[in-house]
């Protein structure tokens, strides 16, 4: 099937990708060895979100589960953009499947100078802006409102020839500014990303998470992911990835039919650290059962019922 | 001396319930793994679920849980010493024949051990925390030395686990000496004055006890911390210690940090 | 405890009430007798909406279940105002307890019209405003901006004496609308409704709900409903009204400990005819078992961590 | 006549299993209802859901599921009649000894049966929806005429469930004859001239049939209806069926109705 299926130009070897911060090739590869090369689960790497500067990320605790999810406040720590290039970019470079590097910036400059470095890179195939982050110029977050929107993807997308998929925040079910990437340059979206929910601690009865309230995912999400992207898949015409409790190979069926060009598999990493490559058995397997073929190029690019994505758009 | 890092096969795999037997206030699981290494290291962990009836009714847990093994047979079995502590332990704790989990592992890096034949080493292991303590003393024999500490006499039963014989302290006194493990630690170090090293599990307090002792003390210690973790191998950042060094994740630098490496072991998240 | 807690002046036997449209006590009592009364499950009854004319509401399927929850497309069927007033209204009478009646108006004029005659009735305790639905002078969902919140309650407050209770979107996760609503003269607020949420039907592969999506309730929800009371209470003085994925006592502690002053049980009736009851009885164990005291005033109005309720305004 | 609909006492409870027993294509559960009334009327039914292990691993089914009875046992058994078609049925067929079940019931209204010890009645069942069948035959006893049809052999297994004789049709001749019930239906009311009432549950396509056959010849009948349901008692207004008067719930105007009310029995969301 190699070659046979593209993302924004960039070949994949199928439409399986991870979510941005649920899976550490490196980290991952210290546990199980190179066996993970051999069998990688995603068809795209998407690295953990990078930001300028080094973060320790939030206070612990950390996580707390939920009826069919997970909360996290995980904080997006990271190692800062020239840590990431020096420490990591070389260990991820030896995957053997396409690297997508997500970015985080505080400022339409700070956003910029990622992209910019980043692009340069040979071994990245593409960028994801993720634009959950108020910007500490306007105070609005980046990626909740049209405009907003549309001036960050603007003012980096001159900065790099490298496809930019636009990770939209949950509160952009507004499909408006899904058109408003796609208009200011973008190559792709994904979404969902998590949604704002809280525990509390059982025994002091005040909020369990370091800092405070968290992100929502897991299958809890899905139905809110699944209408998302098929209100998203609807209003535009580039690619796009989504996500949100995707646990089974139905559960991505559903995703590709809703007008997903990819899925992203996130929460079930934590349970199966293989769940990639089985929900991509399963996903062929189902495709295969239910429609007559097998997945590939046509099932993903032509068989949606909305919005068929622009894939084969090439990378430069 | 290379990291007590034994690698794991890439995925979850379903073992057999071999048996889940009563072991006083405790459940001793044992549970076939044949694809797995049979080699961990003591200190390593597993993440557990049940393949059936994980998080029934719309409720937790959802993501598996972190468990020490307590011992690898040779023969591709592996035992787990559980407290029931919430749903997942308590699902895990009625599993039955003919039911299977689902397991990931091993995980982490376990206790690094001097492997100067010459050198002296100190366990003391707490409550729950006496699982990995049991291995790790299987490997030292009788270049370990074992203290235990439990809350009763009925916890105190683990100790029936160790093939070395322990020192055994109780909250309540009813059984070994009424005593934290603690004590037995520090009367120990202060007789010997100090040459063994220390490798701790338990609750938070015990250890950040343990770490303050040897500190003191200029006793190496390595402790085997625990904190919430969604999945075990570095993927979530949910499992961070704070250390000098900033934050670590204890399912990949961890669950065995050096105590030098820590203000303190006791910490926001810490413990289950 | 009678007499000893109330919600805006109004006393209740206890903090638990049901969510509109998630309990029909006419249909319950044709089912279970005259047992019910007996052994009513809430300290309040909420009715399900109901609007100016009579709607038959959406075509089926309504309902899918998603992992921890259930999705659902309705669409607020319900008699009309004067078939509410002559067919229902004397039947709910009957109960054993205060009776709120939820409205939703598609113009002021519409909801004006249903709280001045719903308003008049003895009968009815409080009137909650479900602003859910577009406005179709001004095509903005009601409840979804702080404006035409202040708007629709500022319109309809001079028109009853009776509490008004307003139920926030769940787009409404801002603040700000339910500190409009405390402005315009809201006796109290309520949240969250549902959140959009899409399920496919797994042999067509199109929306599986007649009308394409629904609205998702349920545990999946529970920690954005308990993120959005906290986030609520402690910007509002009046009291607040949660819900969202209660199934347990211990569920409905942690939202009187975000800041709620009474909870109410929606899709978990649908499992558990007698949840309410359940959950007021598990309520009380674990208020008794980890405060050293049992349900009451002191324990829903006092106790709260942050912005007490302003409870005891009086009716009239 | 009265509302054939016997109360259910409020709330869900615990009922449990007694038997669960293969039946050819489908399980035959039996289960210990002490609190509930010994006189459900026939097409009347009951939510089920597995006291342990509903939904789990994060996944449906979340709310109970809704069963006619099939026999209630004057002694507090009630028996239902279940066939696998995806979670939630798998999981209640897959309940053993020692387990119980959440049961809410007895729900909705049944069929109404002339009490005119003259008049004569036609009961049509087909595939699972011949459970309301059974209690009604041993209602009506010899009064009762039975029609059967199944998919195939292993299905008509259900058919041993009848005290009294059948006529029994399968989609592949393997037991009785070749033919579909309704083509049974069509003969029987063609030869008789039409007199009897009749009683059908089934999948929509059969009881569409079965409507349009006795539209035809003016013969009464009422239809048990399916549709997905989540409360079973009127709070969600989500299993609702177009009627000629709107849409009316079916489980508390049904799941019974008469099927000179409705203009087909085949409508969205129809079966499960
Ligand atoms: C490396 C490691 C090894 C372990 N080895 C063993 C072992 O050998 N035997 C054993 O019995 N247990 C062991 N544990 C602990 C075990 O993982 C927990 O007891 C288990 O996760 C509890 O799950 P639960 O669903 O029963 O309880 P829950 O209440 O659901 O707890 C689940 C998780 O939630 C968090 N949590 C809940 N309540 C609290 C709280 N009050 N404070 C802090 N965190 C909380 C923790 O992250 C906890 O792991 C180990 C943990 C780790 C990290
Ligand atoms: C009044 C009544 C009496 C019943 N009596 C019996 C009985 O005696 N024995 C028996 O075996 N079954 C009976 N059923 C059917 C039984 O309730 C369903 O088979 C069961 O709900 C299926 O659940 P599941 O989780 O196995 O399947 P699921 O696939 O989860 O179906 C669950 C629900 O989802 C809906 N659904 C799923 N797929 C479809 C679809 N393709 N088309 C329409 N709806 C769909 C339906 O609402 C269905 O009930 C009865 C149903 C009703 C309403
Ligand atoms: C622990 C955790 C960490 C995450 N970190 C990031 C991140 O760094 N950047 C990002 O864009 N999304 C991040 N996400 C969001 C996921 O990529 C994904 O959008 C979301 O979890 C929904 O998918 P899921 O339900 O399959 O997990 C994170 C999610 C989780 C659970
Ligand atoms: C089937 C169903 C019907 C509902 N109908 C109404 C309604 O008529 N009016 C309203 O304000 N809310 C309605 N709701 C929303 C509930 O009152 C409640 O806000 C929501 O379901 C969240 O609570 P839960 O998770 O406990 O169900 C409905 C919910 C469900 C599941
Ligand atoms: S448990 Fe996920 S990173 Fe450690
Ligand atoms: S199943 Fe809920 S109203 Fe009928």
């Amino acid at each position: 099937m190699s070659g046979a299926f593209d993302l924004c130009g960039v070949p994949l070897r199928g439409p399986v990708l991870n979510g941005s911060g649920t899976f550490d090739a490196i980290a991952a590869r210290r546990t199980f060895g190179d066996r993970l090369l051999e069998e990688f689960p995603f068809d795209a790497f998407v690295s953990k979100t990078i930001t300028i500067e080094p973060r320790q990320g939030n206070p612990p605790p950390r996580l707390w589960e939920s009826p069919a999810g997970l909360i996290n406040s995980i904080g997006l720590p990271n190692k800062g953009l020239s840590g990431f290039l020096s420490g990591d970019l070389p260990q991820l470079a030896e995957l053997p499947v396409p690297l997508v590097v997500s970015v985080m910036g505080f400022s339409r400059d700070e956003l910029g100078a990622l992209v910019a470095a980043v692009g340069e890179r040979d071994q990245v195939a593409m960028i994801e802006l993720n634009v959950s982050c108020p910007n500490v110029e306007t105070g609005l977050v980046m990626g909740a409102d049209p405009a907003e929107t549309a001036a960050a993807v603007g003012a980096v997308r001159p900065l790099t020839d490298k496809p930019l998929i636009v990770k939209l925040t949950p509160s952009a079910g507004d499909p408006a500014v899904a058109a408003a990437a796609e208009g200011a340059g973008a190559d792709a979206v994904s979404l969902i990303n998590t949604l704002r929910g809280m525990a509390l601690d059982p025994r002091t009865r005040r909020p369990w998470l370091g800092a405070g309230t968290g992100g929502l995912s897991g299958p809890a999400v899905r139905p809110v992911a699944l209408a998302q992207v098929a209100s998203v898949a609807a209003s535009v015409s580039i690619p796009v990835v989504g996500m949100g409790g995707i646990a089974s190979g139905r559960d991505a069926l559903d995703f590709l039919d809703a007008g997903a060009a990819c899925v992203a598999v996130g929460t079930e990493n934590f349970r199966d650290p293989a769940a990639g490559r089985r929900i991509a058995r399963e996903l062929a397997a189902v495709s295969r059962n239910e429609r007559g073929f097998s997945a590939g190029r046509t099932r993903f690019s032509q068989d949606r019922p909305k919005s068929p994505a622009k894939v084969g758009k090439t990378v430069k | 001396m290379s990291e007590p890092r034994t690698e794991a096969p890439f995925g979850r795999r379903l073992a057999p319930l071999e048996a889940n037997r009563e072991l006083g206030a405790y459940r001793l699981l044992a549970v076939r793994d044949p694809d797995g290494p049979t080699n961990p290291r003591p200190g390593q962990f597993y993440m557990l679920a049940t393949a059936e009836g994980w998080g029934a009714d719309g409720e937790r847990p959802y993501v598996p849980r972190a468990f020490s093994y307590a011992r690898a047979r040779g023969d591709g079995t592996l035992e787990f010493l559980l407290e029931a502590v919430g749903p997942g332990t308590e699902r895990l704790g009625r599993v039955s024949a003919g039911e299977s989990l689902w397991l990931t592992g091993p995980l982490g890096v376990g206790f690094r051990v001097a492997t100067d034949p010459k050198a002296r080493h100190l366990l003391v292991g707490g409550g729950i925390g006496v699982a990995p303590i049991v291995c790790l003393s299987d490997e030292l024999g009788e270049r370990g030395e074992v203290l235990l500490g439990f809350r009763t006499a009925a916890h105190a039963e683990a100790a029936t686990l160790f093939d070395h014989p322990a020192a055994l302290a109780t909250d309540d006194g009813s059984a070994g000496r009424a005593a934290l493990v603690t004590e037995l630690l520090r009367e120990r170090l202060d007789r010997s004055g100090g040459e063994p090293a220390v490798y701790a599990c338990g609750p938070p307090p015990m250890l950040e006890a343990v770490r303050a002792i040897c500190a003191e003390r200029d006793v190496p210690a390595q402790l085997a911390l625990e904190s919430g973790m969604a999945c075990g191998f570095g993927a979530c950042f949910g499992c961070v210690a704070p250390t000098r060094n900033g934050y670590v994740r204890l399912c990949v630098d961890g669950p065995v940090l050096d105590a030098a490496d820590l203000d303190s072991a006791l910490f926001a998240g810490a413990g289950h």
